[in-house]
């Protein structure tokens, strides 16, 4: 295939979905821990779909599309619970959510 | 033209028999979604829990009409889904465990609002479950596994008011999509080693010891791992146990486990018997360590659902000792175990329930001091339930860790039956502990929550003890019934398990 | 046959617990079946052939079939004879509860009833995994009765005697596993015999906790002390052979071998404990310690006995089983009728109870000098047969005993002493009854046995074993 | 040839510029205190990322990509962002603990070893990838595949995203007695 | 004839259950009349036996009857089952009469008690134990019985039970009396060992000297125990706490002098065994020398009686020892007469001085009970062994045989005749410091005569038959002249020495001279007065306290018991056993708030255990490919 091999874009993925984690695992506010699952999830949407061309198989890519959808509806509830936490006037910061402990 | 067209769309055939479990519980969710919208706030209550009943009852009776014709397991809908009685095994645990989880819904749910998004959740979460278990390729099964995650996800929050809920949910949802991406991630690279999504094709792929496909199959196997909570993914499980409302846990811990262990198993025999010489050691490694945490923290703890959360971890560890063997007998092992287990802690988490609604507080072991004497039935049955958690005869649980360890030393792992003991007689001392909590202590000091009226709006106070809850009690002896009977009628239950278990390529 | 032997009390206790009785009919009706109970014994010890020997009235249904467990149940010499035990001592306490008037009788009957069916069962078992099922099943019961009964420190005292013996049981559980899947088969008939220590020690050690053997008896005196007197007395009287019994049953019908190379140290630890409870029991400060720590005693002898290995010991063994189940149930009752008068069970504070209360005197006297073997009583020839046994093994061992008898008489003459002569105590007050005739029927009986037992000691060694040789019976495995 | 060669080199510009700032955009989003800007940033991550898939010839998820989430998705956050307003957290607030210590370290371990995996395989089968027709990736092609072969997969997701659907209905609704109770 | 063995041997047992068994419903007179009773039925079976025995040819008079087995171990059996043999048959009748007499007596002694049914239960169940001791058919049966003599001595020494002091010696005779019981045991499972069996016939069987001489030491350990000879012979004089009769009949009459029986019973295996034949004689020689010089400082009038017993039983360990069976059973008879005559008077003056003891308080009692002080008279007579007295008969026969023992023997013969010199020394003392002198100012006040009622003849009565028995009870053997005991005991127990009539003369001559010159001495210091009594201060404190043997018992056992006891509660029990367990749980528990402390409720925490452990998991997975 013309231009880089597929090790390439795996680099890539790879290199999101540790990005990603390492967005959940420093970053307190839980918008931007959303973001960072998205990171992750999109590293490996992008490793499926290098995959896919690589193998030449649409699986990879319905896989992606689906992942997709999910992806969304994740963000849909998460945003809803932000939503909610925030009428209960609940600060944004995952560190203080730990009334369940121990 | 239209012959074009059907070479075009060369639509699979479609076994709508085997997607019927699936399809009654989708069905009763969009009624009873419906029903909160057209039927009267004062109705909404009986007919959603109704309509979600009949779903899990019907579907329940097509899971074992399934289980009785599909001796011989194939895959439908182009082998997206398997339809064979292992599926179908755990689709009956499932929809049992949802039918008792609506029973002892019923009375909890009493406010107004959402009461009908609530049964149609509980009865989409069961739909997904009983699509995971049958899911046959990794895309369906990560589909399914978001489906009832999500569904499960709302359901701890659904009192929006609740504080404990909201974190809860939102501490599952995040930990949840964190443990489904690395899923993903995993599946992607075992998708890329071999070329196949689907779990007889990966392991047909034929290659063993790639490493990429260890590196994905580390990922799947954190990934359900997670689902199963299993120590060091477990972490999560105290925390949603507790915030969670009790019915809602109730039904996550008998069913949510059920499946993601069923799915573990199917998914480690099918796709990877290549690298079974790895997994079983990594899987054993993880049992290990849920018994260790899953006893010891539980050991300190003061809360009942706490407690019980943290004796779900370690009972994973027991069921994964019976993964781990990777032979009939484990899968056999696992299989019947998960019934009584299901029962049990359906069962001790609706008398959670019921001592929660008359107290109004969170249920520890100080305030179910005297409980035993108070309300016997009650009583009794939680009692039998923890004999059957500590794996006492005269339960079910006893012959399930019996199994489960015959396997482990089937596969010559003896260590592994010397730990599970070892943790066996760690974990009696919270079991016990909570049996002495009922019986032996006095009850002077106990405070008897107000009755409220909760179909008032705002609720008011009644005052006197609250009604006892017909509903609850029958799935508690249900639950009991369940869970002695397969001690005493255990041969039918291992049949089962065994001919399901036969449907797994060991 | 057995299995009615079985069944029986387990029925009653349902039919008690469910039905809604008032206290008087749950305990009468609770006394009626353990008296049934104690009947259909007879009847058994009637009909079992003990010129043919060996295992009779066995019932067999299979249970579970892929691992060949089954439900197998049946009755040898030596287990008639523990069964019988079981069966009267249990009349006994039942009678005494039911007297005594404890509190949630219904609840308290169904379980007294529910032990009884469980350690018969015990005895009766003849596969592996049921007789497991059997012996944890007596610990659901006794978990309560002591912890709800029991006296203050009962929670503790519960606490730790579940976990010491769930603690061995559960080894018992893993070596029952790995012997039954290794021998594909949890019959105890047919199951062969095995050379693994491993799996023998696994077996030990939950027999020796449960008996217990010495340094494993931590959970005993609490619980002795800390739980009402009948259950006390079961405890024990009649749990504590359940230990004895898997003793002889399993550890040494199945395991030659490794009996041969554990001998010496298994009968050192048996020695040691013999000696030490008697010293102990020699030091106690209340009347439940003394007997406490004389069973501790006393079970080392019986071990003694069975590691013997020889006719001897073997038959002397099961005689001293039932003697001390009988002894030591009686003497619990009587601690716990003396504590009922007096509020204490402190010896310094007793004292001069005979005066006026003849009974008293004469019962706990009987009971007592039959309980420091005085020759001629039944104690005495199971212990002589016991230590003439292990004789055998090392003359050792028989000097140890009598040293042993000489600390016996003085421990047991301490206690009578300290319960009936000397000047009265500032715990009797006058207004201390004798004996009630309630009590009298109670204990009287359980004397009257003993007695019984002391004039024909022989109906038991004589009818333990095939032809009276133990020793060949035991080491053909029992099959 | 020359064209290949030129295609080549072009190729290779283009995905190194896409995956440079995919890689940026993924930094930024991670570490920007504000998430209002992390969330933009997401947007241009998704963006480069839609190039690379058109590089990997998947016209069709390219397309979904840029219209599903950047569109769709990466609207409502911002919305929620703007309804919540932005709230500023330092990535580092909190003084370095073994909490973050562990953090820096289990993320650079995942991503080294999957690095390290990649590398291995990259001589090997990675190597040659098969040659791919033109229609592969093409929405035809995909529907087809939707309507055949993954006919439940297709049907499973919108069943995710009707419950999902619910769940915003259900957690985002005004609740009616939510004031009067704190 | 087997039935009256039989009868002799229970009817005593049935009058025991029967009181018991009858408890309040029976008056106290009427269960001392059935226990009378039943002793003289036992001795009318008893006599029925001798004389249907003595109609047999001397090789038939050994006759076992069994009953059932008694126990069974594998080959081993020992059935429950009696002997009748002329041995036999002569204890029989010695325990019978004499226990009858004395039971009889206790009616009147007794009389008042509260707890009288208890006493006469007591006696009649001692009555059927001693029966059970002599007529055992086997060693298991002797043993049986041996310690059923012990329990029932036990019960009557402590029968007053408030009082501490009697409590302490019941105990003390148990427990000394447990000891030798244990040795018996002991030999009895070395000769289950050798010999599978516990039949007497076994005995004569051939062992090598080792067992022998263990067996024998064995079964003498028990014989020294139960006859409170050295160096088991502490608990005789604080036996004396129980009621007279009690000290009539078990510590004077029939139980004390069991090991004298047991040696003759088991002779053979002490034949095969001489070293331990001769330790049995030199401990008799020991003890007569040791209690004769202790009872010369005793002020109790009975712990002076228990010396004296203590040192004749001396004497019949000396001749059993050496093998002059006859002659020591002869003298166990005559002792029974005279020793339980004396005991029974003291228990008259007793009675008389409202249950005083101390002669220091006695004197003049001659003038106020004259029947008593001959009844008195004849026992002490008796006991010195004077001519015609029954003592002289039996006693110098015995000393005889030692002559007849080598140099060895000699040694023995020398003690004995001093023994007899310290015999009529301390027992004239007595006599002398009781009945002779004026009434003490005690005696005037406290002194009542016997009532002519049932007490009195009951008293009276069996004091007068025992004195003539006394008298003229050993006139049946003379051993120069004529010995049908001996022939009688032919068959159950031959002699292996045999006494020349010189040596028999010269014995008897120099006995006779010893004893009146200790009289003489005692007449000079007590009677008469003469001399005052000369002083040894430290020679007396040593007497005094028994040559400090409970010091040392003491010191050796009960002591050393208590601190182990005590050290293993302190540093075993309750640190190692009780806390081990409760430390093991709380170091679990701690480890579990460890656990339950990582679980820190925070988000971050959770995922970064997830990704971390991915991170090894996925690491191992490719490492160990």
């Amino acid at each position: 295939m013309i231009g880089p091999d597929t090790a390439w874009y795996l680099a890539v993925a790879g290199f999101l979905f540790g990005t990603g984690t390492l967005g959940v695992l420093i970053r307190r506010n839980p918008l931007i821990v959303l973001l960072s699952i998205e990171i992750m999830l999109n590293g490996a949407n992008l490793a499926l779909i290098a995959f896919a061309r690589h193998l030449n198989d649409g699986n990879g890519q319905i896989f992606a599309l689906a992942v997709m959808a999910v992806a969304a509806s994740e963000v849909v509830v998460g945003l809803g619970l932000i939503v909610a936490l925030n009428r209960k006037r609940v600060p944004l910061d995952v560190d203080r959510l730990s009334s369940l402990r121990g | 033209m239209i012959a074009a067209v059907q070479s075009f769309f060369a639509r699979p055939h479609i076994d709508w028999f085997a997607l019927a479990p699936v399809n009654t519980l989708l069905a009763a969710a969009a009624l009873a979604l419906l029903s909160a919208v057209l039927v009267p706030r004062r109705a909404r209550k009986p007919v959603a829990a109704t309509l979600s009943a009949l779903g899990y009852a019907v579907a329940f009776g097509f899971a074992v009409a399934l289980y009785v014709k599909s001796a011989h397991g194939h895959g439908v809908v182009a082998d997206a889904f398997r339809r064979d009685r292992l599926t179908e095994l755990a689709g009956i645990i499932v929809a049992g465990s949802g039918l008792l989880a609506t029973a002892i819904s019923y009375r909890e749910r009493g406010r107004g609002d959402h009461v009908g998004e609530y049964y149609a959740l509980l009865a989409a979460a069961g739909a997904g479950m009983l699509f995971f278990v049958g899911a046959n390729n990794l895309m369906t099964l990560f589909l399914a596994l978001e489906w009832f995650s999500i569904s499960l996800y709302i359901l701890c929050a659904i009192d929006r008011d609740r504080l404990g809920g909201l974190e809860a949910a939102l501490k599952y949802l995040v930990v949840g999509g964190f443990g489904s991406a690395i899923l993903l991630f995993g599946a992607a690279l075992v998708y890329g080693a071999t070329g196949a999504i689907g779990l007889p094709e990966i392991a047909a792929a034929g290659k063993e010891h790639d490493t990429l496909l260890l590196f994905g199959l580390a990922m799947i196997v954190a990934g359900l791992g997670f689902k199963a909570s299993a120590a060091p993914f477990h972490m999560w499980t105290p925390d949603v146990y507790e915030g969670a409302p009790t019915p809602v846990t109730a039904f996550m811990s008998a069913a949510t486990k059920t499946v993601a262990l069923v799915v573990a198993l199917r998914v480690l025999v099918t796709a990877f018997p290549g690298d079974a010489d790895v997994w079983t050691v990594a899987v054993a490694v993880i049992a290990v360590c849920s018994l260790a945490i899953g006893n010891l923290a539980a050991l300190v703890q003061k809360g009942v659902k706490r407690m019980l959360a943290y004796s779900s971890v370690s009972h994973a560890g027991f069921m994964l000792i019976a993964v781990s063997a990777n032979s009939d007998l484990g899968g056999r092992a696992l299989l019947y175990y998960l019934v009584p287990y299901a029962a049990m802690s359906l069962g001790s988490f609706a008398v959670v329930a019921a001592r929660e609604r008359e107290l109004g507080v969170p249920v520890t072991f100080e305030n179910m001091a005297g409980f035993g004497w108070e309300r016997p039935l009650l009583g009794i049955s939680m009692w039998a339930f923890m004999l059957g958690f500590a794996g006492f005869p005269l339960t079910g649980g006893f012959v399930g860790k019996f199994y489960a360890f015959a396997a482990a030393y089937r596969h010559g792992w003896t260590w592994l039956v010397i730990v599970g003991v070892i943790a066996t007689l760690v974990s009696l001392y919270y079991y016990l502990g909570l049996v002495r909590a009922m019986f032996m202590r006095r009850t002077e000091d106990l405070q008897l929550a107000p009755r409220t009226d909760v179909r008032a709006e705002p609720a008011r106070l009644l005052g006197g003890s609250p009604p006892r809850d017909a509903l609850l009690q029958t799935a508690v002896v249900a639950c009991l019934v369940v869970t002695v009977g397969s001690f005493f009628a255990m041969q039918p239950l291992i049949d089962l398990a065994k001919h399901a278990s036969a449907s797994l390529p060991f | 046959m057995t299995t009615v032997l079985i069944l029986l009390p387990l029925a009653a206790a349902f039919v008690i617990w469910v039905l809604p009785l008032n206290d008087i009919s749950a305990g009468a009706l609770a006394l009626l079946a353990a008296l049934a109970e104690v009947g259909l014994w007879i009847q058994a010890l009637v009909r079992y052939d003990f010129a043919e020997g060996g295992l009779q009235f066995a019932q067999q249904r299979t249970w579970f079939s892929d691992l060949h467990v089954s439900y197998h149940v049946g009755v040898y010499g030596f287990s008639i004879w523990l069964v019988g035990l079981t069966v009267v001592a249990m009349a006994a306490a039942i009678a005494y509860g039911f007297w005594a008037g404890r509190e949630r009788t219904r609840a308290y009957m169904g379980l007294m009833l529910f032990l009884t069916g469980a350690i018969v069962g015990v005895f009766c078992a003849q596969d592996l995994l049921l007789f497991y099922a059997f012996f944890e099943a007596m610990l659901i019961p006794l978990y309560v009765l002591v912890g709800v009964w029991g006296g203050p420190g009962r929670m503790g005292a519960t606490l730790k005697f579940v976990l010491y013996t769930m603690a061995g049981s559960l080894l018992m559980l893993a070596s029952i596993i790995v012997y039954g899947l290794s021998e594909n088969t949890f019959d105890l008939v047919q199951i062969g015999q095995s050379s693994s220590n491993w799996i023998f020690l696994g077996f030990v050690a939950a027999f020796a906790i449960k008996a217990p053997l010495f340094p494993l008896h931590g959970w005993l005196p609490d619980a002795y002390r800390e739980s009402s007197p009948e259950v006390a007395a079961i405890l024990s009287g009649v749990v504590s052979k359940a230990g004895a019994y898997g003793f002889l049953r399993i550890a040494i019908a199945k395991f030659p071998e490794p009996v041969q190379h554990y001998q010496a140290p298994i009968l050192a630890l048996a020695a040691i404990g013999l000696i030490y409870g008697s010293l102990l029991a020699f030091r106690a400060p209340d009347i439940r310690g003394v007997v406490a720590y004389s069973s501790l005693a006393q079970m080392g002898l019986v071990t003694m006995g069975l590691f013997a290995v020889n006719d001897l010991g073997l038959d002397g063994s099961v005689l001293q089983m039932v003697n001390h189940g009988l002894i030591s149930t009686t003497l619990f009752l009587l601690a716990g009728m003396v504590e009922r008068r007096t509020l204490t069970g402190d010896l310094s504070r007793l004292g001069g109870m005979a005066r006026g209360r003849p009974a008293l005197a004469t019962v706990l006297m009987t009971t007592g000098v039959i309980a420091l073997a005085v020759p001629l009583s039944s104690a005495f020839a199971g212990e002589f047969l016991i230590l003439a046994g292990v004789f055998r093994q090392g003359w050792g061992w028989s000097v140890v005993g009598a040293v042993a008898i000489v600390l016996a008489a003085a421990y047991v003459l301490r206690l009578i002493s300290a319960i009936l002569h000397r000047d009265v105590g500032p715990a009797v007050s006058d207004s201390a009854l004798d004996l009630r005739p309630a009590e009298l029927a109670v204990v009287v009986p359980l004397v009257a046995c003993l007695l019984a037992l002391s004039a024909w000691p022989a109906a038991v060694t004589q009818h333990s074993f095939r032809g009276d040789h133990g020793q060949s019976e035991i080491e053909q495995g029992l099959k | 040839m020359v064209l290949a060669s030129v295609g080549n080199v072009l190729v290779w510009a283009v995905w190194v510029g896409a995956a440079f700032a995919c890689l940026a955009s993924a930094v930024a989003v991670v570490s920007f205190t504000n998430p209002f800007y992390s969330a933009l940033a997401l947007i241009g991550n998704l963006g480069s990322l839609a190039v690379l898939y058109l590089l990997l010839s998947s016209e069709f998820v390219a397309a979904g990509q840029v219209l599903v989430y950047a569109g769709a998705v990466m609207v409502m956050f911002l919305f929620v962002i703007a309804y919540i307003g932005p709230r500023i957290d330092p990535p580092w607030g909190a003084a370095p603990s073994w909490q973050a210590l562990g953090a820096v370290f289990a993320a650079g371990a995942l991503l080294v070893e999957i690095i390290v995996v990649i590398g291995l395989k990259a001589g090997g089968s990675l190597a040659h990838s098969h040659e791919v027709g033109g229609s592969f990736g093409s929405p035809s092609y995909i529907g087809r595949l939707f309507l055949t072969d993954h006919l439940l997969a297709f049907e499973i997701t919108s069943i995710v995203l009707l419950v999902a659907a619910i769940g915003g209905v259900i957690l985002g609704a005004h609740s009616r007695q939510g004031a009067d109770e704190l | 004839m087997i039935y009256g063995a039989w009868t002799c041997l229970l009817s005593p047992l049935a009058a025991a259950g029967a009181i018991t068994l009858a408890g309040q419903r029976i008056s106290r007179r009427t269960a001392g009349y059935l226990a009378t009773l039943s002793c003289f039925v036992a001795f009318g079976g008893a006599v029925a036996t001798f004389v249907s025995l003595l109609g047999r040819e001397p090789e038939q008079r050994a006759v076992v009857s069994t009953a059932w087995t008694w126990i069974s171990g594998g080959s081993y059996r020992s059935g429950f089952e009696i002997l009748v043999d002329p041995l036999s048959v002569m204890m029989m009748l010695i325990v019978s009469g004499v226990g009858a007499l004395i039971v009889a007596y206790s009616i009147g002694y007794m009389d008042g008690d509260p707890e009288e049914r208890r006493y006469f239960a007591y006696m009649a169940l001692f009555v059927f134990s001693m029966l059970l001791l002599v007529q055992g058919g086997n060693l298991l049966l002797l043993l049986a019985g041996w310690g059923m003599v012990g329990l029932s001595s036990y019960l009557l020494i402590g029968f007053w039970h408030e009082r501490p002091s009697a409590i302490a010696a019941a105990k003390k005779a148990f427990i000394m009396n447990a000891i030798g019981d244990a040795t018996m045991a002991l030999a009895l499972f070395l000769l289950i060992k050798k010999a599978g069996s516990l039949e007497f016939g076994i005995l004569g069987g051939e062992y090598s000297s080792t067992v022998a001489t263990l067996v024998a030491l064995g079964l003498l350990g028990g014989a020294v125990a139960k006859s409170a000879q050295l160096p088991l012979q502490t608990w005789l004089p604080d036996a004396m706490e129980g009621p007279t009769p009690v000290s009539a009949l078990i510590h004077a009459a029939t139980m004390v002098t069991a090991g004298v029986y047991l040696i003759v019973r088991t002779h053979a295996i002490f034949e095969s065994a001489p070293h331990v034949a001769d330790l049995a004689a030199g401990l008799g020689a020991g003890t007569l020398l040791i209690a004769g010089l202790v009872a010369l400082v005793q002020v109790d009038i009975k712990r002076v009686i228990a010396y004296s017993t203590m040192s004749q039983i001396g004497y019949m360990f000396l001749g059993a020892g050496l093998g002059a069976y006859a002659n020591g059973m002869f003298h166990l008879m005559t002792h029974a007469f005279f020793k339980a005559l004396l005991f029974m008077a003291a228990g008259i003056v007793i009675h008389a001085l409202t249950a005083e003891q101390d002669i220091r308080k006695m004197g003049g009692l001659r003038d106020l009970m004259p029947r008593t002080y001959q009844a008195f008279l004849v026992g002490s007579l008796a006991l010195v062994g004077i001519f015609p007295f029954a003592g002289f008969f039996s006693k110098d026969s015995i000393l005889a045989a030692a002559m007849d023992h080598g140099a060895y023997g000699y040694v023995l013969w020398v003690a004995g005749l001093a023994g007899t010199f310290l015999t009529g020394l301390y027992t004239f003392r007595l006599l002398f410091l009781v009945f002779w002198g004026e009434p003490s100012p005690f005696v005037r006040e406290h002194f009542h005569a016997l009532p002519r009622d049932v007490v009195g003849v009951t008293l009276a009565a069996p004091v007068a038959v025992l004195a003539v028995l006394s008298l003229v009870g050993g006139w049946i053997q003379w051993a120069p002249l004529w010995h049908p005991i001996e022939t009688w005991l032919q068959t159950a127990a031959e002699p292996t020495v045999t006494p020349a009539s010189w040596q028999e003369w010269v014995t008897s001559a120099l006995a006779l001279l010893l004893g009146l010159g200790g009289i003489y001495v005692a007449w000079i210091f007590y009677g008469v007065r003469r001399f005052a009594v000369p002083r040894f201060a430290f020679g007396q404190r040593i007497l005094e306290r028994k040559f400090y043997f409970d010091e040392l018992y003491d010191a050796l056992f009960y002591r050393p018991t208590v601190w182990a006891a005590k050290g293993l509660y302190r540093w075993v029990e309750d640190p190692l056993i009780a806390e081990s367990s409760a430390s093991l749980g709380q170091d679990t528990r701690d480890l579990g708030r460890l656990v339950a402390k990582v679980q820190t409720g925070l988000l971050r925490t959770y995922a970064l255990a997830i990704a971390s452990s991915v991170a090894v998991l996925a690491i191992v997975f490719v490492a160990v490919k």
